[in-house]
């Protein structure tokens, strides 16, 4: 162990903004990315599962009006 | 009914075409060769009239001008084409794609590279460009217009066929652009300072040959999928 | 169905699947063209016809399967396919800045021809005297016909013509029906698409190809 | 029927393939991006010239050379994806890029943090830094080509021919950075030398290495799957599975 105390620590020998600010933003957006891609999963889903819908709406009138004509 | 066309036959039957209607279409030479002049006279109004501080920067505005003159009329470059069904005509043509993406891109440079080449040294009297420098600044422009049209057309390419094309365009060929730049700039500074500049000249040239040779390759790929 | 004397195969599509933005437009499909066969490529908007159309000529890839031109997929000898083929799309590939006689003159080289009289060529497609005007002046089915002035010279096996009747009158059409029989009977194929009743083309020597709409 | 079904099974199995890695991927990357981390920041010695302010090596110097890796795994799919027309590849690629931008885009605002301290000044044009500027343009510009086409399968053709070029690219842009910055500014700017570096310092910098590059395996993962379903929403497998989340 390289600092005493937890305040050392913290403090990272004056240079505490820098570092804390690195490693902040490095993990901060890392877990942006992750999250996000995460729930991508279901949004894509989601969306296919609507699409589906859309197309059986589609079908319905599509196939009564077929009928109709013939 | 004879289909016997040679590839230098068909080149000049395609630049032909180009040039005639760029002819008809003045615009598309002149706009660009405006925003070049406009944005070059822009400058030593932000930054002041010492000629010493122009001096220093001439080579940079006079080439990041260039660079964003040739990227203006760059857009065009297929546009017109793609929309009324030329381009696809040239994509089934029995000529190899390549050479046709060729003749194309020649067109662009004669049109608006060359233009840019001649009023060049006339603006860099308008800011103080060293004595020294102006064969160099000919030398590079000559060399390196030919790669940004080479280099641009990729990114044309791959973007006739989006509808907001313009700002993505600047960004797919801007870093591309960036070799030619520093090698351009840094000739015309080392020949204000007396030095040799024949060393950045053959980089520009190896680039020159380079892309002339890659170039059409890609622009021709990019086409086929921006047509699909 | 076919007038096919000659039966021999110029294209055939192997297992074609076009899928445009996550939607199935039409797969597995197969189908040969014989030498002398007219076909029109059927079916509601939607369907997949210009598609089908451009995966043919080679401008588009598709999703999966290969045409094959003579036995050769097409992608593998490109020059020897384009070299043996017309495809006149939705744009007619007509530029507004040249006069017609500039724009067929153009359009006839790249395809590798350098001996025609542009003049001749125009006044077949009724268009002598406007040689001269500016193609962006012409009325829409002058237009259409600059396009269609190439398909008076060509020697190319096998046209591929997207809506070819646009804009175009009733005595244009027909003259351009017996265009397609002629070319048909020297050996040639024609793939068509139109939503126009053709009079002259009868339905017993017209080959059709339907896609259907699909929901799934 | 649906015959293309049975010879374009792959997706199915690359969803599911990459699915089993997944778990493995993620704990490793948290093992070990939390080792490295965490002996960085707490137990590696503090530089003799720099202070404690060299611990933002730990993640700067990961990020950086993971930067340019990704890249290359980007457009090695890519052209993997264009020559022989496999579509996974194409996907994986697509997978990678906003990962890539990210992990630049780190790199890039860890040199400035780390160079405010040690420089005086948040941006320098350092070679490195430049390229690095470069690089994220670069990968932008993919992102957005790949966004701008409504067609994916096109996307990724145009995306993929982009990212070849850059390829190519890259080590003249790269080349000409390197001499112009050795051209403008006399060589004052001095990082620590990796010969004198401790291996207290460096097991935990080797460490991370290896744990950006797994995480970013385990990211590219998560994002490949969903851009499988994305891009097979006809598949009846995938609708399968998209009913069922509705249902959820």
């Amino acid at each position: 162990m390289q600092f005493d105390s937890f305040a050392d620590f913290v403090d990272m020998g004056g240079y505490a903004f820098y570092v804390w600010l690195s490693y902040g933003v490095t993990f901060g957006s890392l877990a942006t990315l992750i999250t996000l891609s995460i729930r991508q999963k279901r949004k894509v889903l989601i969306e296919i599962a609507k699409k589906i819908t859309r197309e059986q709406r589609l079908k319905e009138t599509r196939g009564t009006n077929r009928e109709s004509k013939t | 009914m004879k289909r016997g066309i040679s590839y230098t036959a068909a080149f000049m039957t395609l630049l032909q075409r180009d040039l005639r209607i760029a002819v008809r279409h003045r615009g598309d030479i002149f706009n660009p060769l405006l925003f070049f002049i406009l944005v070059v006279t822009l400058f030593p109004l932000g930054i002041g009239p010492e000629p010493q501080v122009l001096t220093r920067v001439a080579p940079g505005i006079i080439w990041v001008a260039a660079l964003l003159a040739s990227m203006l009329s760059l857009e065009r470059l297929f546009k017109a084409d793609y929309n009324d069904g030329t381009l696809e005509q040239m994509l089934l043509s029995p000529q190899p794609l390549s050479l046709l993406v060729l003749a194309k891109v020649l067109a662009h440079w004669i049109l608006t590279g060359v233009p840019l080449i001649l009023v060049a040294p006339l603006l860099a009297v308008l800011l103080h460009l060293d004595g020294n420098s102006y064969g160099a600044l000919m030398a590079t422009l000559a060399l390196g217009t030919p790669i940004l049209s080479l280099l641009g057309a990729i990114g044309v390419a791959l973007t006739v066929g989006l509808r907001k094309g313009g700002v993505l365009l600047s960004l797919l060929i801007l870093p591309l652009y960036i070799p030619v730049l520093i090698f351009a700039t840094s000739a015309i500074d080392a020949a204000g300072l007396n030095l040799a500049y024949d060393g950045q000249l053959a980089i520009l040239a190896a680039m020159l040959v380079g892309s002339l040779i890659l170039a059409p390759f890609a622009i021709g790929a990019s086409l086929r999928v921006s047509t699909n | 169905m076919t007038i096919s004397n000659q039966s021999r195969v110029l294209l055939s599509a192997n297992e074609l699947t076009c899928i445009r933005e996550e939607r199935i437009l039409f797969d597995g499909l197969s189908f040969n063209i014989n030498a002398g066969d007219i076909v029109q490529i059927e079916g509601p908007n939607g369907a997949g016809k210009t598609s089908l159309l451009r995966i043919i000529a080679g401008l588009s890839r598709p999703y999966a399967g290969e045409v094959e031109y003579l036995g050769e997929d097409i992608t593998r000898c490109r020059d020897e396919f384009n070299h043996d083929l017309l495809y006149l799309g939705h744009l007619a590939g007509v530029k507004s800045e040249l006069t017609a006689e500039e724009n067929l003159n153009f359009n006839l080289r790249i395809s590798g021809y350098d001996d025609f009289d542009t003049t001749e060529l125009l006044a077949k497609v009724n268009l002598a005297g406007f040689e001269e005007a500016l193609a962006g002046h012409l009325s829409a089915g002058q237009h259409r016909r600059t396009a269609l002035a190439r398909l008076q010279h060509s020697n190319c096996k096998i046209w591929i013509l997207d809506e070819p009747f646009t804009a175009i009158d009733k005595k244009g059409v027909e003259e351009l029906e017996q265009l397609f029989i002629q070319h048909a009977e020297s050996g040639g194929c024609v793939i068509l698409t139109t939503h126009q009743d053709m009079s002259i083309i009868s339905d017993d020597i017209l080959r059709k190809i339907t896609l259907d709409y699909r929901f799934v | 029927m649906w015959k293309w079904l049975h010879s374009y099974a792959d997706p199915e199995r690359a969803y599911k393939l990459s699915g089993t890695l997944l778990p493995w991927f993620s704990v490793l990357a948290i093992l070990l991006v939390g080792t490295g981390s965490i002996w960085g920041l707490l137990f590696a010695p503090t530089d003799y010239q720099q202070g404690d302010s060299y611990r933002i090596i730990f993640i700067h110097v990961p990020a950086a050379s993971m930067s340019m890796a990704a890249y290359m795994g980007m457009a090695t799919a890519s052209f993997i994806g264009l020559v022989w027309q496999i579509k996974s590849a194409d996907w994986a690629a697509a997978a990678i890029a906003p990962i890539g931008a990210v992990i630049t885009f780190i790199a890039l605002l860890t040199g400035a943090a780390w160079g405010k301290p040690m420089w005086g000044t948040w941006w320098v044009w350092d070679a490195r830094l430049t390229s690095e500027l470069v690089l994220l343009f670069l990968y932008l510009g993919v992102i957005s080509l790949y966004a701008s086409f409504e067609d994916k399968v096109l996307a990724a053709r145009a995306a993929g021919i982009l990212a070849i070029v850059g390829v190519i690219n890259i080590p003249i842009i790269k080349y000409s950075v390197d001499w112009w910055s050795s051209l403008h500014q006399p060589s004052t700017i001095k990082i620590t030398e990796k010969s004198t570096m401790s291996t207290d310092m460096l097991y935990p910098l080797l460490i991370n290495i290896v744990g950006f590059g797994v995480m970013i395996g385990a990211i590219t993962l998560v994002r490949y799957r969903t851009e499988i379903l994305a891009r097979n929403g006809m598949r009846p497998w995938v609708r399968e599975l998209a009913t069922a989340e509705e249902a959820k």
